[in-house]
């Protein structure tokens, strides 16, 4: 393969240089019927799961057909969406906020033909291509992270534990019969790359090994000041250590019970790393939003506090969230969020229900704030 | 023919849900045909490598990426992630495997040209695997070498019009709900105010100044679709003065359950029947102030004690909307639990209004100063949450020059413990101990 | 006056020494129907303001008159109750939780002839001496610490404030008009020696002035790493110090930016006051609670920020408490608490109705759970 | 002829409240006189000094006391507090004005005999000024000279068989409710277990061992009559595991606004007129778990979500009675702001049995558990709540031997920091990086 330039003049770098444009405007990219009436929509309604109808105060409407899809995406599959495009929508579509692709079609007519050609491509392991859905009060698709397809720090993959909790959930993803919207989400280490501190439910990535420390290497690739600092609990201190061969060296010393498993050091110092097959896996957390619909922004309670990596499927993970999915199903009252029904029913009873068990590893020991969680209070269920 | 055998990750080829293992499978064939002639500038099989390196973490249970190195384009401290694959050897198409972020429109509409011409540069400069989007909001390119990182950036400028966007300490691309574009419920033009920052402070996305990363993003109403109040540091949530606007045919609409009238504009269309909505069960006891009635058939607001939760509005869209009297509310300080716990965005600003016309400027002031406060004050890795939390909500004010209000709490503070300033004392601090020991001796 | 014996032999300190035998037992002073009742209860019933029957599953009843009173109480006070009780109570009484005295009387007709009595008692200066009150949805006795009478590190006086507040309540402590129990309690200084942080109104003394530090002495007076330690904010640090006579002295050094005027290091070290006429004064706290009932125990907000000490009568911390209760009483459900009423309009509409002013000062700034306090919810009321 | 000015306590002489400046006034004017002959043990003018120290404090805005001195009864470290005036020139006779705490009898009642043998001896070897009773709950002596104590402590045991309180960092004086001695919503006799305690515990009380005071205190249902969750470190709350008893036909008489069956016992008595009872408004829509309803006349409890806060008996206690099956929850950390904040009790134990029989042996074993961790462990001046804090929930259920249970919590923990122990690790913490670096290169 020939080296092809774009122009770009490796001992020139400023010759030319474009910086500081930005993203492409907005508007360059607005279907027509947007452009026509943005700022002067009257009302929308979800015709099925997936088809939204948005209806202008002229009286114009535009159609969405939103379909869900793995956001890890080869330019085949975009390619692809192009074409779908070209053919119905005039060459425009969008993504969501959950990376959902939306194709909008000016007229009601223009809609069936759309969702057949949608429902009509499959992958060729027998997977959808685009699987129309995710609206609603039902599942949408699962805001994620890297994992083992490119990220350092994971604990656990996140396409593959993405993958078959949507082959779980794919009903509900298709469907409009939960209490309220279900938002699922993942991040494969604690950085949590993603709002999974505040979702319905989310699969977290988390290590349960202290680093080990590459003592030999430390001191040459490291900063030893950096790695120090970047623990929160102070498990690290600087060290000498002697290796076999007998040369003393700088490095530096985990105190293993003071450990919480974030992986900050690691980031910080690639001497330091965590990543263990038994003892890296999942956590589940639950019960939080971020709307400011009826109740305020909250927080996702862990409520599994260790699962094992279990590839490719992680049986008991999916299995955990099916028992939560249903029992909130079951339990919640119109509109209501997760972690809403979980706050009226009481987190004994959400245990209950779920058929969870609970663990002292749910207590929260975090900081002074921690207290405030323990209950305070003699009301509480049997 | 696969070049590595992937017994693990074809387990994930079967079940309904868009198989990224036959995505990235259908890749590697594209790529090994070539039908296209493209003169891949990366190793051809780099998609194979790629699935046989995720491969071997699925039976490790192990990442198989090293830490990231610091590589990237002249003159920019961020938009691209390095990452070298730590089995080079076994996998040579992905030892030099870095992420490019490309700064996505406002909205994230797009047309097939520009998608297309993407595309086709990340055929030709790297693997042709795409993250849309990614967790921040850019367009990942996933997967180059060192060399083509220059080459991406001068064609993305000079060809497509499009800049990197945001990593490292810097301010991060923004990101926005689709706002007014499409959305009823748009307090401001999301897509309007989002672009005009990012073009605003691209100095502050491009040349690390900051202490750490610092996250603007932009929801048009209290719905939060791009949930900014929980992921940015700075959270500009649309909302309104004035009343819901009310139309009692459309209440009346609802009560009848018309058909083109549904609960919550059909979200609950589905496989479960709910029965027949009820405006008291569904709404006014829903509303969390308790600020609504029924008078006769007259649906009543006391807009006063009306919280803007966007419950009644959303559940009957025909007949609520949002006043007219339109603005923003800031949040401030949001961010992951790294380090020290996850923090919401807590409010600063209860309301301010959107005005194009004068570039924004009451927004910009307050961004710029606390950017100056977090900028002198702020340690290393320390977001902006943690600066509050450590110098308090109070010296936040002080700075951006705005008077306390009890919008800001949920509740006064439980402790007494005030940190009383020496000027706010009648008389000062300094005293005399001899004097004091005159009344009270030793 | 001659020394009195008690027989007590100092210099054989241990001679016939009797210790380690807690107090009385209480069945030795229960009335009669008490003993005979005791856990056969069957209900009781608030008659009047002040006045409740208990009915037992006998059938017996007790009926109990309820006073109030300062409980800094003289010998001469004391023996004028005990007078009351020989004559209308079999030489029975007792105290309540809260300081106030109830007499009780085995049967109806009983009662009119007591309340009289009580009513009819009047100190020299005008006031009551048992007033009749303090039950059901009303104001009852202040729960109170020593303040000026005996403490050291008081900011306030504690029982002219209680004094002047109960005047100012006194309506409602003959009254039952408000829609539930409202508890009002002071503390003088920060130690609280009561539940002031869980009370519907509290007022609490407080500094405002670093300590002084009185060099020449301190070393001989205090332990200097104690002092140290003391500090939550580690505002003290050991400092060497010269003295005008040009002597030497270990002594420390205060930050006073960092102090927030707990008053701790004085706790343990004399030659650190703090108190000063302008500087000490009043915080008013509210919307605590303890009960259990509807809703969980609940803290106390600081609502009012300082108020200075006004000798002898406070009135401008009578007024702000004045509004409250008003404002309180105007907004509230039945069975509401204060603080339940504040939470459910809202803070901001708490300084509203009540006419106080929200400052920079009643934003927490305390620890890191201080930013749970702010409002992470685009919710709020304009 | 008062032996000072008072022109400001003089002002606290009016209005309704009885008036503790006319009742000091009083007794300076006893004293002086004299008539009962009294050969009074400390200065007969200390009642006419106190009241010339506290106006002198009124004129000043500051304390005329000294830091108190260690005073105290040989062998005991607390039950007395040392005190003395900084101005003792002007006010010799409350130069020294030590308070002592006298162990109030559990539940507070008292005989007419009783309170006048303790007024004879403070009226000879004290001030005569009390306060019935300080905030722990102790009879407070409040005032006299260091040579009284032994003679005071003395003639109590011999005389009065009567022992001091607590001060210190010792167990303090414990307090309860009244319970069951004339209380129907009584889960436990709180007199007994309060007096049980106090005297198996005299060791603790008297004798410093621990690092900081600790208290206990007794309320025998959830309403909470002693405050204990706010201000013990160990809180025995009443409380059952069975059903509301429900008498249906005084539920009709409640509906019924019946006389003899008034909303709340009376306790809306007042000259407020709040309308006739309502049981939906009043009771079922207040229930906090909303597990009540009406089936006809009926009314029904799901006692499986009710969580006893005792709303509904509370308010119709003719018709709803405590269940049978009673015991009492443990909470455990209470205390005030110093240092670290405030801090409500946290629940520990949800259910225990209370059975005088084995000496409540349930309940002695976890006391005895959590003092032994707390003085092994527990830092100088660090409550039981801070130690907590310190070590964490999980330590004290370990200490405690007590099983997590969801009950511990209002809700899980909102950050996955969990601090896993090696021994819960598969393959336990040691590796070896070498073997890594196998599979991993640098
Ligand atoms: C397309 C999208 C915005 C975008 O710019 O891309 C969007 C679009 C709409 N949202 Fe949203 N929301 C979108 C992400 C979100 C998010 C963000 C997230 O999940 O990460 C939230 C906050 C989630 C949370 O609280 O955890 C969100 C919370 C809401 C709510 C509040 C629902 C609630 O019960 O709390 C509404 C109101 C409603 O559903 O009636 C809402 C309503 C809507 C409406 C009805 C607005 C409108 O009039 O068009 C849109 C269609 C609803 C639907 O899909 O059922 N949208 N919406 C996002 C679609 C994501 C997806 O592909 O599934
Ligand atoms: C690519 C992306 C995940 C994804 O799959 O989409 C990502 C990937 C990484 N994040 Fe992130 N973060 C990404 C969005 C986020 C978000 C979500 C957001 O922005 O809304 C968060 C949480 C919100 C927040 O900022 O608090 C997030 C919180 C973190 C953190 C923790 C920061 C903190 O203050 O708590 C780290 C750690 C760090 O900065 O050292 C982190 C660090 C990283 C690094 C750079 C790893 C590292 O430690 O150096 C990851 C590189 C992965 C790789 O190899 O490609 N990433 N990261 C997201 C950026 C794509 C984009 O530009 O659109
Ligand atoms: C006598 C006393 C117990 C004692 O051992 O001395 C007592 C006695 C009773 N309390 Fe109490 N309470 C007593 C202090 C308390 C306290 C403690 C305090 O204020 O420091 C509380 C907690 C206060 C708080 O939450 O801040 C307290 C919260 C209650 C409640 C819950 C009320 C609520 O709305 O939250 C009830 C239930 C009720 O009122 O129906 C109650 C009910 C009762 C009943 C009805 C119990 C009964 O059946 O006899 C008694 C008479 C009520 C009345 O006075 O209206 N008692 N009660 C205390 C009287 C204090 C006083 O002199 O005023
Ligand atoms: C007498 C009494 C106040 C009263 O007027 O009733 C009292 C008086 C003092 N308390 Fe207290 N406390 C008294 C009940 C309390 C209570 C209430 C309770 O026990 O229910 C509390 C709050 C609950 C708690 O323990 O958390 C209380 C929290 C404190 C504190 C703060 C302790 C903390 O951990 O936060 C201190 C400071 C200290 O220990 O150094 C303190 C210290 C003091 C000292 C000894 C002053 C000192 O710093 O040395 C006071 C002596 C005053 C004097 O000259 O007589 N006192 N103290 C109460 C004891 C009477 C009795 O035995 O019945
Ligand atoms: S969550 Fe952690 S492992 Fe996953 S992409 Fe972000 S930094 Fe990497
Ligand atoms: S993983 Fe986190 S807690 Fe553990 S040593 Fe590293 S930085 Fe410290
Ligand atoms: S945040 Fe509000 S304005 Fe924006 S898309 Fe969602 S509902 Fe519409
Ligand atoms: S927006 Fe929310 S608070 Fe306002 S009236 Fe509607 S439901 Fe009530
Ligand atoms: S609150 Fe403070 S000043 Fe008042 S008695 Fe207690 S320790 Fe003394
Ligand atoms: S008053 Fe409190 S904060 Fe101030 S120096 Fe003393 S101990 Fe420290
Ligand atoms: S706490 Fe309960 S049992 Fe004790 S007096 Fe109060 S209401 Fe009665
Ligand atoms: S005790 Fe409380 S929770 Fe239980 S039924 Fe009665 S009101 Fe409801």
């Amino acid at each position: 393969m020939a080296f092809i330039s774009s122009g770009y003049n490796p001992d020139k770098p400023m010759e030319n240089r474009i910086t500081d444009i930005g993203p492409r405007k907005y508007d360059e990219f607005y279907p027509e019927v947007i452009k026509k009436n943005k700022g002067k929509w009257s009302h929308h309604e979800i015709l099925e799961p997936g088809v939204l109808v948005h209806v202008a105060e002229s009286g114009d409407e535009i159609y969405t057909v939103r379909v869900g899809g793995a956001r890890l995406m080869s330019t085949t599959h975009i390619n692809e969406i192009c074409e779908i495009a070209d053919k119905h929508c005039d060459g425009h579509l969008r993504f969501t906020t959950r990376n959902n692709i939306e194709f909008m079609v000016d007229s009601k007519d223009k809609v069936e033909p759309l969702k057949n050609d949608l429902k009509s491509r499959k992958f060729a392991g027998g997977s959808f291509k685009f699987p129309i859905g995710g609206t609603g009060a039902g599942v949408t698709n699962i805001v994620h992270t890297q994992g083992w397809i490119h990220c350092h720090t994971p604990a656990t993959d996140a396409s593959g534990t993405v993958k078959a909790t949507m082959d779980e959930l794919f009903a509900d993803f298709q469907d409009q019969r939960l209490p309220a919207q279900l938002r699922v989400s993942m991040a494969c280490c604690l950085n949590m790359c993603g709002a999974v501190h505040c979702s319905d439910i989310a699969i977290l990535g988390y290590h349960r090994k202290p680093p080990m420390i590459d003592h030999e290497y430390l001191d040459k690739l490291c900063e030893i000041p950096l790695a120090v600092s970047a623990c929160p609990t102070a498990a690290i201190k600087p060290a000498k250590v002697t290796l076999e061969d007998g040369t003393e060296v700088k490095s530096v010393d985990v105190k293993n019970e003071r450990c919480m498993f974030c992986g900050n050091c690691y980031t910080m110092c690639p001497s330091l790393p965590l990543a263990d097959t038994e003892g890296d896996g999942i956590v589940l957390m639950a019960g939080g939003k971020v709307s400011n619909r009826i109740s305020d922004p909250k927080f996702s309670k862990v409520v599994v506090a260790f699962l094992p990596n279990e590839m490719p499927r992680w049986p008991s993970m999916t299995d955990a969230i099916h028992k939560m999915v249903n029992a909130y199903s079951n339990g919640a009252n119109k509109y209501e969020r997760l972690g809403d029904w979980a706050d009226r029913i009481g987190w004994e009873k959400f245990f209950e229900v779920c058929e969870l068990d609970f663990t002292h590893h749910l207590i929260d020991d975090f900081r002074q704030q921690a207290y405030m969680s323990w209950r305070q209070s003699t009301q509480f269920k049997f | 023919m696969a070049k590595h055998e992937t017994p693990f990750l074809d387990q994930l080829e079967s079940g309904p849900w868009p198989s990224f293992v036959s995505d990235l499978k259908q890749q590697a064939e594209v790529r090994a045909k070539n039908e296209a002639g493209v003169e891949f500038q990366i190793p051809v099989d780099c998609v194979e490598d790629l699935l046989g390196v995720v491969e071997l973490s699925y039976k490790h249970g192990r990442t198989h990426w090293k830490h990231g190195g610091i590589v990237g384009v002249f003159g920019y401290g961020g938009g691209v992630i390095g990452r070298y694959c730590d089995q080079p050897k076994l996998f040579p198409g992905v030892e030099h495997f870095h992420t490019m972020r490309v700064a996505q429109p406002c909205g994230k509409y797009y047309t097939t040209d520009y998608l297309r011409s993407l595309t086709k540069l990340w055929d030709l400069r790297g693997s042709g695997i795409t993250n849309m989007h990614g967790a921040t909001g850019d367009i990942i390119f996933l997967g180059t070498t060192t060399p083509q990182l220059e080459e991406v950036f001068y064609e993305l400028t000079h060809n497509l019009n499009q800049d990197l966007g945001g990593s490292g300490s810097n301010l991060r691309t923004p990101a926005d709900c689709l706002g007014s574009s499409r959305c009823e419920y748009a307090c401001y033009d999301s897509n309007a105010l989002c672009h005009f920052l990012t073009n605003e402070y691209q100095d502050e996305l491009h040349r690390p100044a900051f202490p750490y990363k610092f996250k603007f993003k932009f929801d048009a109403c209290p719905n939060g679709c791009v949930a900014s109040i929980a992921r940015s540091d700075m959270s500009f949530i649309g909302t309104w003065k004035d009343d819901i606007k009310i139309d009692q045919d459309a209440v009346a609409k609802y009560i009848a359950n018309d058909e083109a009238y549904p609960a919550n504009a059909g979200a609950f269309r589905g496989s479960r029947d709910w029965g027949p909505f009820d405006i008291n069960k569904e709404v006014i006891n829903l509303c969390p102030t308790k600020c609504m009635w029924m008078e006769g058939d007259e649906l009543k607001i006391d807009n006063s004690n009306c919280t803007r939760c966007m419950h009644c509005i959303n559940t009957m869209p025909r007949a609520l909307k949002i006043g007219d009297e339109r603005g923003l509310s800031i949040l401030v300080g949001a961010k992951a639990p790294i380090l020290d716990g996850a923090q919401m965005g807590s409010l600063l600003v209860p309301f301010v209004e959107v005005n194009p016309d004068d570039d924004y400027a009451a927004i910009t002031e307050i961004i710029e100063s606390i950017w100056d406060w977090w900028m002198e004050e702020g340690k290393n890795r320390e977001r902006l949450g943690e600066l509050i939390m450590r110098q308090g909500f109070q010296k936040l004010l002080e700075v951006t020059g705005i008077e306390a209000q009890p919008q800001h709490v949920a509740y006064p503070r439980t402790n007494p413990y005030i940190f009383w300033k020496e000027d706010e004392v009648e008389g000062g601090w300094e005293r005399d101990v001899v004097e004091y020991r005159k009344h009270h001796l030793r």
